[in-house]
């Protein structure tokens, strides 16, 4: 990975990005509004919302709980499937002019084959497997909680592909150890993290908001706890891709990901809370760099004791 | 988002009407800034709460007016503002009404609780078209901030609304069938179906969801259709009824 | 466990406390300048800051970091020994009129039973055992993760008291398995949740602010996910005792944990940013009760579906 | 904690003064209600942020005024805040400076920017104890808020409150010790502590430390001493400097 001076792009294995900031998978659906709000181009990457081999129709309402500093959602995953997206949203999304990653999700290593042969040969540059979505019912025990299964499922997708792979996973306490298996079965990096587990409880009813009792917790109240993991697993994994993602709302929050260790910065709260935020991001670091005459490598990794 | 100030508020038991001011009236001010039936994204400066959806009362080239219930974090700390308070919008979003009801034909307004707000927008806006209108709150409270004419109150009478267009609709001598668009709670609109497939009459309804990003991206505001899983804030707030499967 | 009717107290094992509301450990210390500020007469139960055999200074400066909806905080359980604990504080803690919970900590079992030996005589309702602070440097392998060494140690607790243990735990993935491994060994409940890890970065320095890079997290912004532990703790142990603890700033936080299935409410960050707090969620609670016509244990549990 | 009401507020760079005003004039107006040295714990009405230290530039039965340093969220906040906006305070904490000075002798104060405002407000509680007091500002933009004849601009003289004090002590024609009471950042403090020893005076810091409950319960503003690990917020702010451990 190299960086150019004076400017926040970032050149990894041949794909230029133009700066660290990524849209994260899901607050943004795949693009039809944003890129209608906002000028994608400007942004770093683009994350589509999570595909599955089978249309999904998510959760029952209400699916967004407000809490302080965030929300609880449970969404579900609702998506067209992907003999849909392959068809109805991938041309749009290879049209984007921002590098597209697209996020595949199953508990079952044969459908991740599956969609990511298909995939292969598609103008996108990375492929996102989500371990660790916390609001789908899994019939089995899921493969992103278990080193050997996501080891076993990381090796099979290496073989289909070279492009970058890259795992998601929640912020769980073995995390250096899950990140292990991933890297040595072959992906070149990790998203750090999906949304840890929350409740919120409706004291009139008396009864927890979701159906499902909880949801996945996202915007800044879960920075801490993200960043703490991008820090712990750079510390350990020097060279591998971090995208570092959670509670991402302005550019000092991108700074203290970059910092950690995070090659990205993963954006997905902060545009729901408000679309334009991911460009006032990109805005703002700018600034801060010309103004303290920095760039993206002399700021990258150095809260790191060396 | 934009800012705005808050101008005036007027707060009576859980009800408050604010107005707020552009700060930049000429980047705001087209004509068509909003239409009834859309709705912005409002949010306080400080805390990263979620920006929330609200209907207008009215609005011109200067600002806009709502009609808004206490019932949680923002709305109290709407409540406690005070003039001169910057707060931030985006938006419009939202179907208009317009796009959704043949606007050649007279229409029966309904709204419940702050479900009024954009009818009575819609009553302003096209209000040849307005063959009745019920507005329905649970007590007399609101006439502190408005007059409005067309007002039922529960606690008073013992009457909902659909108790009131129930005895309107037996009286009516007409030969178009009914057309209603009620906004009000997911309760009230879940009833009004129940009922119009009773009292045969066409009924569209403007839904509440709790959002997340208002714009149809993050599909956090789904409801139900014959059609597949739609979203309250993109494919809506505006239903037909006959379109919704009401149990999910 | 007994609730009288009309008011918030509540019955356990012989003693009577007078509402659900716990000092939580730490940020209200040994109540000395507390008790000067309100009654403690008028809170459910005191616990101690946690005692070391061992006098402790704790970590050096900054120890508070300010997060959104909480603070990542470094304290590092300075105390001054478990001697001067007996002699110093003790005596003043069985004078409050507020029964008190004592927390102990050590990574050793021996320093564990030699503490408990102690105290067992003395006028305290219950131990608290706190296996998970986030900010101390242990020797080796913690105790508090592993539920065999869990089950070793308190199993030999179990045989020095008739009090009431409790094992403090911070919100982690294995918690069932961890509960599971105090309680059959013996203890009586357990209080969740202690401070998950956080950190932050100081974007001007390019450094963690914390100087042992990370901390405990506390405050609102964690109540999703202590919430959670506490309802899925509840789910699987039907008669244990639970103080559920995180983010409690209001009666409605409090009335969430009591619904979720927490016998008693800590009360900690609440108290750093108001000591008037613990009070005001007392008179709140009453006021909802006595406005709905409900008592404590006709909320109690009913979150849980049956 | 207590409400107040924001006042007046004037902003300059990156300095503030605001003054608040008791809601509750007769609970809080006791004459000793705040003495120099003490602080206030100061928090928003709607965030669960952290109340925050303050010492007061001066106060009387009607309210308060503080000098306040924007630097961060909380003091952002309030220079954002508007008046009429309320707020809510506890305290005062602390020890009072005279508690450790002798105030039989003269005294020579110095403050370093935000850290002028409780040596302003001891300045003119014993105006009669001062020997002589400089104050130092990165630049003078705050002199559009406030007059302060001993202020030192370090931008324009170059010069550090450290080189005005020894300047002062070089010609300074008296046979009594030097008393010096210093309130600044931790490192000036630290200077001057080596200043104190190289040029022989009796020196007392208030010392600025990150706090959680401000009151001495949480433990989380520690300062190493030689008789242990003291809380700033309880056993100081204020200590001698020559029972510190400076280096932890
Ligand atoms: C298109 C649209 C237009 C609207 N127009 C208006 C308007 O003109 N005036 C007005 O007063 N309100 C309007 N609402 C409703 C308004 O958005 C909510 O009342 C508001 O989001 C509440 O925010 P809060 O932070 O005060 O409450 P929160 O703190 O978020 O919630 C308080 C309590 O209410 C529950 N709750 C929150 N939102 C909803 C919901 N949508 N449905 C059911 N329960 C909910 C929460 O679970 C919680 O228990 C509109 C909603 C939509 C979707
Ligand atoms: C006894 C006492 C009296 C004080 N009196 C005054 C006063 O009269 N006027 C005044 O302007 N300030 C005073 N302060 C300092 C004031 O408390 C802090 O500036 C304030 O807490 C910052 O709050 P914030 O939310 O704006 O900043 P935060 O958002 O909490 O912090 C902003 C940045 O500053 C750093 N920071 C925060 N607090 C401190 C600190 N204490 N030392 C070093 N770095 C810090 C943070 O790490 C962060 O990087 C006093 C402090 C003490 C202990
Ligand atoms: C509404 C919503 C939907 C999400 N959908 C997905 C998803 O489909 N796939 C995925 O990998 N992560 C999903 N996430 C997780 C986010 O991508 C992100 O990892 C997490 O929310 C933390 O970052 P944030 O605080 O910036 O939101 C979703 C999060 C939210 C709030
Ligand atoms: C400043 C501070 C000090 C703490 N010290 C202790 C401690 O000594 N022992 C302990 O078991 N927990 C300690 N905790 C954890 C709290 O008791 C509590 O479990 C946690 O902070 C979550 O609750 P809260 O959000 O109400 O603070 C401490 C927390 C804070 C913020
Ligand atoms: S609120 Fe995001 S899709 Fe409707
Ligand atoms: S701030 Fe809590 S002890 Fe000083």
């Amino acid at each position: 990975m190299s960086l150019k001076n004076n400017n926040l792009s970032v050149d990894y294995r041949g794909i230029n990005i133009k700066n660290p900031i990524v849209i994260a998978s899901g607050p943004a659906g795949n693009g039809e509004e944003l890129s209608q709000t906002i000028d994608l181009s400007r942004i770093g990457m683009f994350t589509s919302k999570t595909v599955t081999m089978k249309q999904t129709d998510g959760n029952p309402p209400p699916r967004i709980v407000d809490v302080y500093g965030g929300i609880i959602n449970s969404i579900g995953l609702q998506n067209p499937g992907f003999k849909s997206f392959m068809k109805e949203t991938l041309p749009f999304l290879e049209n984007l002019e921002v590098p597209v990653i697209v996020s595949l999700a199953s508990n079952y290593t044969e459908e991740l084959e599956t969609m990511l042969k298909e995939l292969d040969t598609r103008n996108i540059k990375f492929l996102e497997i989500n371990f660790s979505c916390p609001n789908v019912d899994k019939g089995r025990e899921p493969i992103g909680t278990n080193p050997n299964k996501i080891f076993y499922t990381v090796k099979k997708l290496r073989k289909l592909t070279k492009k970058t792979i890259l795992i998601k996973f929640a912020p769980v306490d073995a995390i250096l150890e899950l990140v292990q298996a991933a890297i040595s079965a072959g992906a070149e990096g990790v998203v750090l993290s999906n949304c840890p587990k929350g409740m919120k409880i409706d004291i009139n009813t008396m009864k927890p908001i979701l159906k499902r009792e909880f949801g996945g917790f996202a915007g800044p109240a879960i920075k801490p706890i993200t960043l703490n993991q991008v820090y712990q697993v750079r510390k350990q994994f020097k060279d591998i891709m971090i995208i570092g993602t959670g509670g991402v709302i302005n550019h000092e929050d991108a700074l203290e990901y970059i910092m950690a260790g995070a090659n990205l910065v993963g954006v997905g709260f902060g545009v729901m809370l408000d679309p334009f935020i991911p460009i006032q991001i990109v805005e703002q670091l700018e600034q801060w760099f010309k103004l303290r005459n920095l760039n993206y490598s002399s700021v990258f990794c150095k809260a790191q004791s060396l | 988002m934009k800012k705005i100030i808050l101008k005036e508020k007027y707060v009576s038991d859980d009800f408050l009407i604010v107005s707020f001011e552009f700060e930049n009236p000429f980047n705001d001010n087209t004509p068509d800034f909003i239409k009834p039936g859309q709705f912005l994204m409002l949010k306080n400066r400080t805390e990263p709460i979620l920006a929330k959806p609200f209907s207008v009362l009215n609005a011109n080239s200067n600002g806009f007016k709502m009609l808004i219930k206490i019932i949680g974090r923002f709305t109290d700390y709407l409540s406690h503002a005070i003039s001169g308070e910057t707060f931030f919008y985006r938006g419009p979003y939202g179907t208009a009404f317009e796009k959704k009801l043949d606007l050649s034909k007279k229409i029966i307004t309904i709204g419940g609780g702050c479900g009024a707000a954009p009818i009575l927008f819609f009553n302003e806006y096209y209000y040849k078209n307005i063959e009745k209108t019920i507005l329905g709150f649970k007590n007399d409270s609101i006439t502190n901030l408005i007059n409005i004419d067309e007002a039922v109150y529960e606690s008073l009478t013992g009457k909902t609304v659909i108790d009131e267009l129930n005895e309107y609709l037996l009286h009516r001598n007409k030969k178009e069938k009914p057309i209603v668009l009620a906004c009000g709670s997911l309760g009230m609109c879940r009833a009004l179906h129940k009922h119009s497939l009773k009292m045969k009459y066409q009924l569209f309804v403007s839904l509440d969801e709790r959002m997340g990003c208002g714009m149809g991206m993050c599909k956090g505001c789904p409801i139900k259709t014959k059609s597949g899983i739609k979203m309250v804030c993109k494919d809506g707030p505006i239903f037909n009824s006959d379109e919704i499967i009401w149990e999910w």
